[in-house]
């Protein structure tokens, strides 16, 4: 097997290869490092962040569905001084690129992470805009083109490491929504988040999760992540990260085609703890199997 | 590293209506075995994801035999009581942390003429029973174990072969006291200097405000959905009080857990 | 097993139980009226169907998803004289109720269609808005709240039945474009359509389908569609239509308990051709496990 | 009513690599078979929702049995592969229309003395050779069967078995000519009363082109990627010709089809 070149670079950052974390599934790597190496990942993408810890929601906060889940984590996370103190050493150690996701329920919360990250050794920051805006009724952040665009503009400002906006795929248009982001001055794209949905214990008569609604995600999602990204792809220059169902090396070769610089793993992990380390070996093996030099020559070119 | 591990099913037989044991050979799991810790059980079927974690109820570490207990609740239990032997098991485990036992070697070799065994009392009740078993193997003092059921009393014996005295409730009355496990503890009264308890929340609710008024130290097993079991994706939360604080924090039930002391846990609703 | 009353009233029409077909996945109910007994039905959608003939997009028009599939079918029809002249007289035969099913491509196209179908031995409309609204530069009808409204409103001026408006999931706020249905004058409403996806074929390195992107269908979709119908339900007084993944009793179970008056049972057709059937006996069964008298008592009860 | 039969499988081996046969006990389904017509086989797996079409290779009204042969091309033939002899597998059949057969009783009687049979002539290439093994017991003329392969060619012997004259193209030249059937014709150059088709499109655009010039009536069985496989659904229609019209209609492969008269085709791409 000849040694493909699997480097990418997002945004400036070379990444030893495409294969990452989805943020929230991984925690930072900690629980996982015991089933896989992380030297072996283009990067961690950490659980999200905020700027004071946060409960989340009640449980059950899981849900299965057919070829998928359901959660409603609610962002439960010990808040960024904690999240320094432990978490960025931990991965330090790794030589692995570390993403810090980043959550808010405002947008001086974003800024406020993303200023105290400005001193800290970490890589690349993805700011998860499918929060509910408390200042605007609660309305996701991400739904609406000018919030896109404004709390990007606003982290952006503070942001030393280059930034990444996540997107939620609950909109009517996905391009208006990552042509928001780039206005705003990301210097990525990373989608997609959860689906919203919802199900019914019909014997208890009560939704399964605590929280009534959740966000889907696994295999199920996944027409509609490669749809979201080829769009994206097509519409604006900036790296993507595809996510979404991504359960095998094949799985993330058609996301790169569709246009994804990287590709992020997320429920998989949960169906096979060394899913990321499969899907890196999968995508190795397609490239070699067609003689393929780098990565690169495959992406984008649907 | 860790991985998932294939093993084989040795056996697969219905011990009572719905439920289910099942002999594994797992060499490579059974050697760290805690009572009270769990291994996830995948199923294997496209469209059911989510592994089920399904309590140790019994490990033989010659054999490298690993014994699980379950009852048929679902699509998932249902694809795994139709596995056949020979067949294919894919798990992870141990996982979580079990029972603490407090009689520990130590204790033994201090005390050598004269050991100081615990008063011991186990209550449990329907699928909350099976990881009882691997408890009362390694508990050296007396063991008392209160077992509560629907209907269909599930694995009696066995406590009585590792030597525990054993009482059954049932709840339709065909076994032992008619009633639950509450029932029998007004019943007998009993007393210990430490309680291990695994079952339904209602019951687990009553178990620790009785050993609470009887100021008996107590062990709680905890039940929460699940999705990684190892800790990393904070769906199987449960609430935890907080040391040293009025405030509380969602702990996770597959890390954390499942074991937690009675006076950890914050019972809502 | 004790005989429980499965009728429900959707805008005033009365159907002996809530299993219908979802439009486009039953034909007209020729073909599969070789292995289901049609008098079984509550009720009988056909194919979309437009003022004239339509071609559709070129094959392949599916591909296979995990738990689902896309479809890009492209609302393929005989036009309404063809199906006036064979597709009434032939369900005409059945004791079931008649739901035409109507697609346009201007606000006139379904107008035409409702008007000509005014004097038609038929029992409800359903308006398909998931239709590219050619004077709009192609946006979809159903995912603009004022197009909605004004499509709706117009069909009104030519209906003689009522008018079940079907709403496509692809928007961000589902319950704004419900409400404006109802603004409109809609006597129902009928979700979800299919939700928008792609599937690459990396060994090809070309889109499976010809058209590139497709609906996605079938258990994939349903938790998605659980939580619209449950904030429609909520949100407007209309009876719904719910649909998306049923494949089994217990899943319309669970879209009637969400709030939904009708169930249709579409992609599950195609993996078992008696499912509308098997559906209906597990409603029933469901039922009768816990000793209900009636359907109208599970509705809504979440 | 018709519906979902449930049949168990008697054989399934693998003919060559890739390749299998599989044998199913189908009283009720073999009845009615038409050469050319196929079966939905469900691959029973949650994540795998669509049926698969396989023609019908043969059947056995005595003994009730009918054949598949297939390849593994993706994840369904896969999972179909590894079923075991004795296992249940769900199918709906047979669908569709198959070869016309011109040579029917009615003609036998009234030309008792002297019946006409035709010269057919079969030009298959990969997985579109096994229909062909039913459609030559059902002809009454002399067959000629020309197939090719990308290397290891199948059901070769079964045709000599019913009686045909065989010839075999290859496109490594492992066995027979190296080439494809196109190579086969231009060497033999045929002739024929009727042509049957079926296999790869380039082929039988080339074969169609080919039986034009020469003006022979030609059948062709096309393939399309499907959901329902009986015409409720419209995914699987291809071009076709209308009749007395210049225009053309989208016509069901799964019901219209699969054989359709060569000058109804039309040939995109
Ligand atoms: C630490 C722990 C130990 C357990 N030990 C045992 C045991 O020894 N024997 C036994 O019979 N059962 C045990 N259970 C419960 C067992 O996990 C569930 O009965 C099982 O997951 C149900 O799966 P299902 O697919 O049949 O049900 P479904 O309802 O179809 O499952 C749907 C989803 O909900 C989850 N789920 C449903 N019920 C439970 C539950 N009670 N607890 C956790 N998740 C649930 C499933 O894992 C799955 O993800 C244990 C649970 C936990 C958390
Ligand atoms: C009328 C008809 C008769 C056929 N007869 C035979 C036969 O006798 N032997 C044989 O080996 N093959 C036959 N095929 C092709 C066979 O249906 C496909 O090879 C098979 O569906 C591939 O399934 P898969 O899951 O392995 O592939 P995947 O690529 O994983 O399938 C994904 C989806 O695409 C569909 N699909 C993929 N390739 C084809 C194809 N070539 N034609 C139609 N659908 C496809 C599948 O059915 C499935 O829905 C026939 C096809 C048709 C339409
Ligand atoms: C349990 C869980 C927790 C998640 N938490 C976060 C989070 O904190 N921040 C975020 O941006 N996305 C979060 N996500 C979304 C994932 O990162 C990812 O976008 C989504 O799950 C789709 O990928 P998948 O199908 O591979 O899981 C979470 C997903 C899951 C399943
Ligand atoms: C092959 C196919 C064709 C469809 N055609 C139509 C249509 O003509 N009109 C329409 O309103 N919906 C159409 N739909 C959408 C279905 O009616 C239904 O809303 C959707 O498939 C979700 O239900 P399901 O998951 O049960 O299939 C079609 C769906 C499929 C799979
Ligand atoms: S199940 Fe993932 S943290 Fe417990
Ligand atoms: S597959 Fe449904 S019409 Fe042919």
């Amino acid at each position: 097997m000849s040694k493909v070149d699997l480097r990418v670079n997002i945004a400036g950052v070379e990444l030893k290869n495409p294969v990452m974390t989805a943020s929230g599934t991984f925690g930072s790597g900690i629980e996982y490092s015991e089933y896989v190496d992380l030297n072996r990942l283009g990067a961690v993408v950490t659980k999200g962040v905020a700027n004071i810890p946060w409960k989340g929601n009640a449980s059950p906060r899981v849900a299965e569905t057919y070829g998928g889940m359901l959660n409603s984590v609610g962002l439960q996370n010990p808040g960024i001084e904690e999240f320094i103190k432990k978490d960025i050493p931990f991965l330090r150690q790794y030589d692995t690129k570390i993403i810090v996701n980043i959550a808010g329920r405002t947008v001086e919360d974003y800024c406020s992470v993303v200023e105290r990250l400005a001193s800290e050794d970490i890589d690349l920051l993805e700011l998860n805009i499918s929060c509910p805006n408390v200042k605007e009724g609660g309305v996701c952040f991400g739904t609406v083109p000018s919030m896109v665009e404004h709390v990007t503009k606003e982290v952006k400002k503070f942001a030393k490491q280059p930034l990444i906006v996540k997107l939620t795929p609950n909109v009517t248009d996905i391009v208006e929504i990552a042509k928001a982001a780039e206005a705003g001055g990301a210097d990525g794209i990373s989608l997609i988040n959860t689906l919203l949905g919802m199900v019914i214990d019909i014997h208890k008569r009560k939704p399964v999760l605590a929280n009534v609604v959740g966000g889907l995600s696994g295999p199920a999602i996944k027409p509609v992540a490669v749809r979201m990204v080829h769009q994206v792809a097509k519409a604006t220059k900036l790296p993507i990260i595809g996510m979404g169902g991504i359960m095998t090396g094949e799985d993330a070769i058609e996301f790169i085609q569709a246009g994804a610089t990287g590709v992020a793993v997320g429920t998989a992990n949960f169906i096979n703890p060394r899913a990321t380390l499969d899907v890196l070996e999968g995508i190795e093996n397609y490239l070699n199997q067609y003689g393929e030099e780098k990565i690169g020559d495959v992406r984008g070119i649907i | 590293m860790k991985k998932k591990h294939i093993v084989e099913i040795l056996l697969n037989e219905e011990i009572a209506p719905n439920n289910y044991r099942m002999v594994l050979s797992a060499k490579e799991i059974v050697e760290e075995v805690v009572a009270g810790q769990f291994v996830n059980v995948y199923c294997n079927k496209g469209e059911l994801l989510l592994p089920r974690p399904i309590s140790i109820c019994e490990v033989n570490r010659e054999s490298g035999e690993l014994t699980l207990v379950y009852a048929v609740v679902g699509k998932g239990t249902k694809v795994i009581s139709e596995m056949k032997v020979g067949e294919d098991l894919q798990i992870i485990g141990p996982l979580g942390r079990g029972f603490m036992i407090l009689e520990d070697e130590e204790d033994e070799e201090e005390n050598q003429e004269n050991p100081v065994y615990l008063e011991h009392l186990i209550i449990a009740g329907g699928i909350g029973v099976p990881p009882m078993v691997e408890l009362v193997k390694n508990l050296k003092g007396n063991v008392t174990v209160l077992l509560g059921f629907r209907c269909n009393p599930i694995l009696e014996d066995i406590f009585k072969k590792y030597g525990a005295t054993v009482h059954v409730a049932t709840e339709d009355g065909s076994v032992g006291l008619k009633g639950n496990v509450m029932d029998l503890i007004n019943q007998l009264k009993p007393k210990a200097d430490m309680v291990y308890s695994c079952g339904p929340k209602p019951m687990l609710k009553a178990v620790a405000q009785w050993s609470k008024k009887e100021n008996i130290a107590t062990q709680i097993s905890l039940e929460e959905r699940m999705a990684c079991g190892i800790g990393a994706c904070l769906v199987c939360t449960c609430k935890i009080q907080k040391e040293e604080e009025t405030d509380w924090e969602n702990r996770r039930v597959c890390k954390d857990g499942p074991v937690f002391w009675r006076d950890e846990v914050i019972w809502d609703e």
